[in-house]
């Protein structure tokens, strides 16, 4: 039976991680996710926990210890946050592309710099064409959720791809809450033991990782691509599994308060509460507000955007991060892509917000509701806007 | 020149060659130059590593060669994920192959990991990888395969290349002379990581480098092995002078073989007794054409401090298990 | 809902209280948060913490601003932080101090309720250690009824093992202590 | 360890390992994780092209020690019933490294016609 405890976030991760018994876990310490490792290594060092923990001297070394883990055939965990994952970085791809179902928590954080350690999502979306699925939580009960929830859609026969779990920095790693948290009974009912697409195994010899030529690299990548986008149709279905065994329902986008609404607030992380807050206010004064929480981030839910936004005049992006010199944040980008070819579509407009750990609280979410309503009629001058930006 | 009989008297077995395993686990058919030592010194060291392996190859000339999709030259399990990580990638291969064993989950007989890479996946790019993975004492072999630059890019000095030798990033000129730098001393980096087991090996001496490829794999624990491998195209010589080029490489001095077991040096029974002059190694060579003879003086003066700073350590150490 | 904003140095414990507050709360069906000033404070440095408690859902993950209560864990902080910054009027302040409130009141702006109580004292007596975020949860309990005090009992036994007794003691003095000035 | 590989058709490996493949492939076919399978398959091409000279042993003056087995890079000279050794031409680069090692002089390199 579930049980209601009251954890630190970064902390409850690690015990969900731990239910789902990875057999090999290499990570390296970075401030904010540290807590997620350390933990794990207590975990390991009790006994209660039959795994390799492997004390890595850098994350690049982390995922691809991870990867030799994956490779062998052993389930591999990691845990990382911003200058981590870039370091990272040149493996991260390799992992999708040798499609090794990698789990990995990411607590966001700022890239330096000034060197920050807070939250914001520069770290992931520098990450985002990666070809890994890619979740957003917004609480602690969704982190630990969807930390069970990546391992059984990462080895999943139909998609064999890592999957990383966004956790907002401090927001969520350094809160103590209340969540129901598994036991391990109802974890083993839920996910299966991990079976490899092939492992190294001296009886039937694999080669693993080999050179692709410019007559075959093509449609390898075709071949990853198709099995992304495919996997939203396992994750629905693991998301509907999740609902009926624990009772809490996942979905790509999650509407609150949308009935009728004419502006939509469209937040990714742990901002999604805070805003509901301002939608609550908002319409008690009479504001036809809604909010949209993104939680799929890769493979992209266009369908689900889509019927979400219909009937909206307004749509109102927050993005916690900047693609410099470009067209606005990440998920502005995306979303306006993904509504481009529809005939009926709401006024684009989008907010960068929350960098480097800056408080966005409910008046600030109100604010923009407000004035991102007048954008049915009044188009902003500009592509995007820097909101609260001193100056 | 005499060449022949070295290869004949290497462990006083003249019919030894026809005692090693027949079975090929590097399979003909790889892409690798005409006369390559590195595809030679794989060959051999799959064959006293046996069929229990796992190979982790950091990329290069080795990787690229043997395994163009979606062909393999490997017989042993292999995988490579990227050029600096080979090390790491092991460190999860043998803590996954570990962990699945103990769980019963693959069948319960030992199976070797073993880490391999070029010269610039190890001493350069790689070196954070693998001296993380010595120090955490991983169960595993690891063997640098050094010709002495990065010939997978076109031969760019890296920092195994030798003093003098010209590279297409150290070239001679006006007021270049080659690479300015001494060979970065690998082996003498892992011995400092406390290893039970170091070695320096090269094709041209088979039955030693397989003997010290098959004492790293006995060992349970983590054991580094330095195997010069001689790369024609890059050293520009002609491709059938490969083996005697690694024998003149060891005869001279420039790359001397020795073991060293838990902390105790030992000389390889095929050093000769007196070092042959530097000059009959590097004079075959292209790139050391350009060099002046005051510059192979040079050469040969350091070569001669470093092989007896090697011997002062036969001298003096003692293995920590004595102690 | 009620915000509290503890103030401390870094290693006196200021995160353990948030904790352990926020486990109590959760330990009796109800809801909490509790979590860190989010910054790089080392040992010795001032530092805060913060927790909200409510009998529903808490959405709200923005910093607290406007704190229902201020502790202060540590005496000397009173003359170097402003603790009572953006506490409500109506609010209360919590402050270990061995003097009275005459003798520190040029250090405070706060013109509402004011509780006092010499936790370092009682940390002292029963842990022989100066360390009070223990102690401040009984000063704290008693002024506010924010949790049933035995609520407290569990989360600090899981966290202190074998002196968690004496910590237990020590939150009972400082519960019994505490007085309004 | 049952393994699986890929995605709709649920092939078994052994399966898999046994068919033909068709080359080029379309994206369809590509192994997942461009995984091979086949494992020496590179025995697939013939290196015996790149030759320009080849080893041609005399018999009579060979001693049988194996020499030229040994220091092969292709590991493409084998031992015949008789003790004696030859090149598999398939794959025989033509280096000359046997010829060059062979201290009897059993072995010649020829030009390619």
């Amino acid at each position: 039976m579930s049980k209601r405890i009251g954890m630190e976030i970064a902390l409850a991760a690690a015990e969900a991680a731990a239910l789902c018994r990875p057999e090999v876990i290499a990570a390296y310490p970075i401030t904010p996710n540290t807590h997620v490792p350390e933990h794990l290594s207590e975990i390991v060092a009790e006994g209660r926990l039959d795994a390799e923990f492997i004390t890595v001297e850098s994350e690049h070394s982390a995922m691809s210890a991870c990867a030799g883990a994956s490779g062998a055939g052993a389930r591999s965990f990691t845990a990382t946050s911003s200058q981590g994952l870039l370091y990272m970085a040149e493996i991260l791809a390799i992992v999708s592309a040798m499609r090794l179902p990698v789990v990995m928590i990411i607590g966001n954080r700022a890239l330096s710099g000034p060197l920050n350690i807070w939250n914001d999502h520069s770290d992931i979306m520098s990450q985002r064409d990666i070809g890994w699925i890619s979740m957003f939580a917004a609480n602690g009960q969704e982190t630990v959720d969807m930390t069970i929830q990546a391992f059984k859609i990462a080895e999943h026969q139909d998609v064999m791809l890592p999957v990383n779990v966004n956790l907002d920095g401090f927001q969520l790693t350094h809160v103590v809450e209340p969540m129901f948290m598994p036991d391990q009974e109802e974890v083993d009912r839920f996910l299966p033991p991990f079976k490899p697409l092939a492992a190294l195994d001296p009886d039937h010899p694999v080669t693993l990782g080999a050179l692709g030529l410019p007559d075959i690299y093509a449609e390898a990548c075709k071949s990853r691509e198709v099995t992304l986008l495919n996997s939203k149709k396992v994750i629905l279905e693991i998301w509907k599994e999740w609902e009926q065994q624990f009772g809490r329902k996942y979905e790509p986008i999650e509407s609150y308060k949308t009935e009728g609404a004419e502006v939509l607030l469209m937040t990714m992380g742990s901002m999604g509460e805070t805003a509901e807050m301002a939608i609550d206010e908002l319409r008690q004064e009479g504001v036809k507000a809604g909010l949209l929480k993104l939680k799929l981030w890769r493979p992209f839910p266009f369908e689900e955007l889509q019927k979400a936004v219909k009937g909206a005049k307004v749509l109102a992006v927050t993005d916690r991060c900047l693609s410099y010199g470009g067209a606005g944040g990440p998920l502005a980008l995306e979303v306006r892509s993904a509504l481009y070819a529809q005939k009926k579509r709401p006024a684009i407009v989008n907010y960068i917000i929350g960098l480097g750990g800056r408080d966005v609280m409910v008046d600030h979410f109100k604010d923009m509701i407000s004035r991102a309503a007048k954008a049915d009629t009044e188009k902003p001058k500009e592509a995007y806007e820097f909101y609260g930006v001193r100056g | 020149m005499n060449t022949f009989q070295s290869g004949i008297v290497e462990n006083f077995d003249l019919y030894a060659p026809k005692l090693v395993d027949k079975e090929e686990y590097f399979a003909a058919g790889h892409r690798a130059c005409q006369g390559c030592g590195e595809a030679l010194a794989i060959r051999l060291m799959c064959k006293a590593l046996g069929k229990d392996t796992v190979i982790v190859n950091a990329t290069g000339c080795m990787e690229v060669v043997s395994t163009m999709y979606p062909t393999t030259a490997w017989k042993l399990p292999w995988m490579h994920v990227a050029f600096p990580n080979a090390a790491a990638v092991a460190s999860g291969v043998e803590a996954g192959l570990k962990v699945l064993r103990r769980k019963g989950k693959i069948s319960d007989r030992y199976v070797k990991t073993v880490g391999i890479g070029g010269d610039g996946g190890t001493v350069d790019i790689g070196l954070q990888a693998l001296s993380g993975a010595m120090e955490r004492g991983h169960d595993m072999l690891y063997v640098c395969f050094d010709n002495e630059a990065y010939m997978n890019t076109g031969i760019q000095r890296s920092g195994a290349t030798p003093f003098g030798a010209s590279t297409t990033t150290a070239p001679p000129g006006k007021v270049s002379s080659g690479n300015p730098t001494w060979k970065k001393n690998m082996p003498e980096i892992m011995v400092a990581h406390n290893l039970p087991y170091v070695a320096t090996a090269c094709h041209s001496y088979p039955i030693d480098f397989m003997n010290k490829v098959k004492k790293a794999r006995s060992i349970k624990g983590p054991s580094y092995i330095h195997c010069l491998s001689v790369c024609p195209t890059g050293w520009r010589c002609r491709t059938r002078e490969c083996i005697a080029m690694g024998r003149l490489a060891v005869q001279t001095g420039a790359f001397p073989l020795y073991e060293v077991e838990h902390g105790k040096y030992k000389l390889s029974s095929v050093m000769p007794e007196t070092l042959r002059p530097l000059e009959d190694y590097i004079r075959l060579q292209g790139r050391f054409r350009h060099l002046t003879p005051d510059e192979i003086g040079m050469f040969q003066k350091r070569v001669k401090l470093e092989y007896n700073k090697l011997m002062n350590k036969m001298k003096h150490s003692r293995s920590w298990r004595e102690m | 809902m009620i915000e509290v904003r503890w103030h401390g140095r870094g290693g006196q414990g200021a995160v353990t209280s948030v904790e352990l507050l926020a486990l109590a709360a959760i330990g009796e069906g109800r809801y909490a948060q509790g979590f860190p000033s989010f910054g790089p404070e080392r040992r010795g440095a001032p530092v805060e913490a913060f927790n909200r408690i409510n009998d529903t859902r808490i959405k709200k993950r923005q910093r607290i601003y406007r704190p229902d209560v201020v502790v202060v864990l540590d005496p000397g902080l009173i003359s170097l932080v402003n603790v009572s910054e953006g506490l409500k009027p109506e609010g209360l302040l919590i402050i270990n101090t061995s003097k009275s409130l005459k003798e520190i009141e040029k250090h405070i702006q706060f013109k509402g309720r004011i509780a006092l109580v010499d936790a370092t004292a009682i940390a002292w007596k029963e842990l022989k250690v100066p360390i009070t975020n223990t102690t401040m949860l009984g000063a704290l309990v008693k002024m506010t009824d924010v949790v049933k005090l035995e609520s407290l009992n569990e989360p600090i036994e899981h966290r202190f093992g074998r002196i968690a007794n004496r910590n237990l003691a020590a939150m009972k003095l400082a519960y019994d202590e505490v007085h309004l000035a | 360890m049952m393994r699986y590989i890929s995605l709709k058709s649920q092939i078994k490996v052994e399966v898999y390992r046994m068919a033909e493949k068709k080359w080029p492939e379309d994206w369809q076919e590509v192994n997942p994780g461009c995984i091979v399978f086949r494992p020496g398959s590179s025995r697939d091409y013939h290196t015996g092209t790149w030759r320009a000279e080849r080893p041609v042993w005399d018999n009579s003056r060979c001693i049988k020690c194996g020499l030229c087995y040994i220091f092969c890079p292709e590991g493409c000279i084998s031992e015949d019933a008789d003790g004696y050794f030859a090149a598999d031409l398939n794959y025989c680069k033509g280096c000359g490294i046997c010829a060059h090692e062979c201290w009897p002089l059993a072995i010649k390199m020829v030009e390619e016609e």
